[in-house]
């Protein structure tokens, strides 16, 4: 199986696009070959599938000869791109020496010295492959297009929140600006009256007068309630916002709202 | 004929696919573009104009805009998708907080009160936002000159904030007391 | 029965203008949103179910991925809609791909195992790429010094490739191995 490599490149005006057939590289093409290669263990793979070696009997002599002489070829036309193939240089003069020495008649198990770059090079062409499989699966954008049809967005309209506690610390922000203005007055009246006195309004807006025993519902509401209910009258009418009226002694007591005529 | 129709139909579902995943309204030159035969653009809106026609009892309509045209949910759906995307709620404004406040412990209360308790003028569009939502309610006129409206807090405005009764509401003594010289 | 009937229809139109107009996959839970009324799950995946064969011979399929259902055009319209966006965004480098094969298939992984891997530095607008895509994150450190990020796919890519889940990514192949045994 021939590696695949995609290559734009061009020299003298001519375009590659194949790997030449040795290993012969003209120096000015030198750089895009090397950007042809994701790193050493791509450039080993493809001498390993050019010479048709065994990966599993990898011949050092003879991969390490071709490997450094391309490596050579690239340190002197680029020289800060070669530092992680100058590293695999390394590693394969070592095992090949490894592999030159006399094994000891003692040790008969010892792990063959190219173990580690073979399961290195089997790895990395794993995931070599993996990438072209991903790379060749429809993705969203390209050939998957998802429906995104228009609609009309109405936005959920969600009142904001209030807690019992948001009010509170506005109440008290209000009262804490308040005691700046000295020459305002803040009562303190019981906020039940001050309730009441919002209920009595609204009746008397919808029924314009009331008698004053109606405000009064004496059988179901208990004392406390309708002491509140007559403060809230008398503060009404202090405030000026009721007029109480009575045409004769014992006659009924009426209630209105204010009119200024 | 047989081959006319399917050709036909063919066209109108590489129109459908594409108006269906464009996110945008697409011209007529955009689907001129799908086909590498040549159509007469007369062509092309019949197609669009049958297409229309199939659609025309679904769930999306096909409809033409300024920049062309593009399939849009009907109108009855727009309240089922817009639960799709809730709004994260708002929160109030710290002037809409503290006239509410006003409102709910000193009601009942004109605008006029409101102002002078505040030092600031009341944004109309403040009081405007709390009877939208049925908390505040006008509940008569203060009997001096301008006849003020007297805004109160409603039983709504309770139910929301789970009370009974305004009495429910945090005592203001509390915390206030102490800091305050309320003048009585 | 005939109410029923009507109302199974109009479910699955509701179902189907969420799902033409999202232009991103829904997941069972957003789908519930679209109903006040309380859904089993059980019956939103047969009203899916039965939406999904509604349009089995239409221009849009009703596909599950990992991150819910989608509506996307059949493959055979991909060609047609390629001419609407002649400048698609350009697929990934190779450096790039094997960086996400790697992320992919051995996650999750540090940047340490990826050049381990690759026998080459990571280039870091690659990491950044994949990032941006929201097809790669980080999920946690590994704890050896340095602490150093471990980088896993997300939930986009799976959705993105039209998965469900990892399990579905293409099996790692190994051509050499494979070679080998035939040489036995």
């Amino acid at each position: 199986m021939q590696t695949q490599l995609s290559i734009d490149a061009r020299i003298y005006g001519e375009q590659l696009d194949t790997i030449p057939r040795d290993l012969y590289i003209p120096p000015d093409a030198l750089e895009v070959y090397l950007d042809a290669f994701e790193g050493p263990l791509d450039l080993l793979l493809y001498l390993i599938r050019k010479n048709n070696l065994n990966i599993l009997d990898i011949p050092m002599a003879e991969l390490t000869r071709q490997y450094m002489n391309y490596v050579e070829k690239m340190r002197a036309q680029k020289l800060e791109l070669a530092a992680d193939y100058l590293l695999m240089s390394a590693m394969l003069i070592e095992i090949k020496s490894r592999m030159l020495l006399p094994k000891p008649a003692d040790i008969e198990q010892e792990e063959d010295p190219r173990a580690e770059l073979v399961r290195r090079l089997m790895e990395y062409e794993a995931i070599k492959l993996a990438a072209q499989n991903l790379d060749a699966m429809p993705q969203v954008g390209q050939e998957i297009l998802v429906a995104q049809a228009y609609y009309h967005e109405i936005v959920a309209v969600q009142p904001p929140s209030v807690s019992l506690e948001d009010l509170m610390a506005a109440w008290q922000s209000v009262l804490k600006r308040a005691s700046h203005f000295a020459h305002h007055k803040v009562s303190r009246a019981e906020l039940s009256v001050r309730e009441h006195m919002s209920q009595i309004l609204r009746q008397l807006k919808q029924n314009n007068m009331m008698e004053f025993s109606a405000l009064f519902a004496i059988e179901t509401d208990g004392l406390p309630k309708l002491v509140v209910c007559f403060l809230a009258i008398l503060e009404l009418a202090r405030e000026g916002l009721v007029k109480i009226t009575q045409q004769a002694p014992f006659s009924p007591i009426y209630l209105q709202i204010s009119h200024a005529d | 004929m047989q081959i006319e129709q399917n050709n036909i139909q063919h066209m109108k579902s590489v129109l459908e696919a594409a108006l269906l995943t464009a996110g945008e309204p697409l011209s007529l030159d955009d689907l001129l573009r799908l086909f590498t035969d040549r159509m007469e653009r007369a062509t092309l809106r019949m197609l669009l104009d049958e297409l229309k026609t199939d659609w025309q009892s679904r769930t999306m309509e096909l409809v033409q805009v300024a920049s062309g045209w593009r399939f849009q949910a009907r109108e009855e759906y727009a309240l089922y998708l817009a639960r799709l995307n809730p709004e994260r709620p708002q929160r109030y404004s710290r002037a809409a907080m503290e006239t509410l406040a006003i409102i709910a412990y000193r009601q009942p209360v004109t605008r006029g009160d409101i102002e002078e308790i505040r030092g600031v003028a009341v944004n109309p569009n403040i009081m405007r936002q709390l009877q939208e939502r049925n908390w505040v309610d006008v509940v008569g006129q203060r009997d001096v000159p301008g006849r003020p409206s007297l805004y109160a807090t409603t039983r709504t405005f309770l139910d929301d904030l789970n009370l009974r009764s305004l009495a429910e509401l945090p005592p203001m003594e509390n915390f206030t007391r102490a800091e305050i010289q309320l003048d009585l």
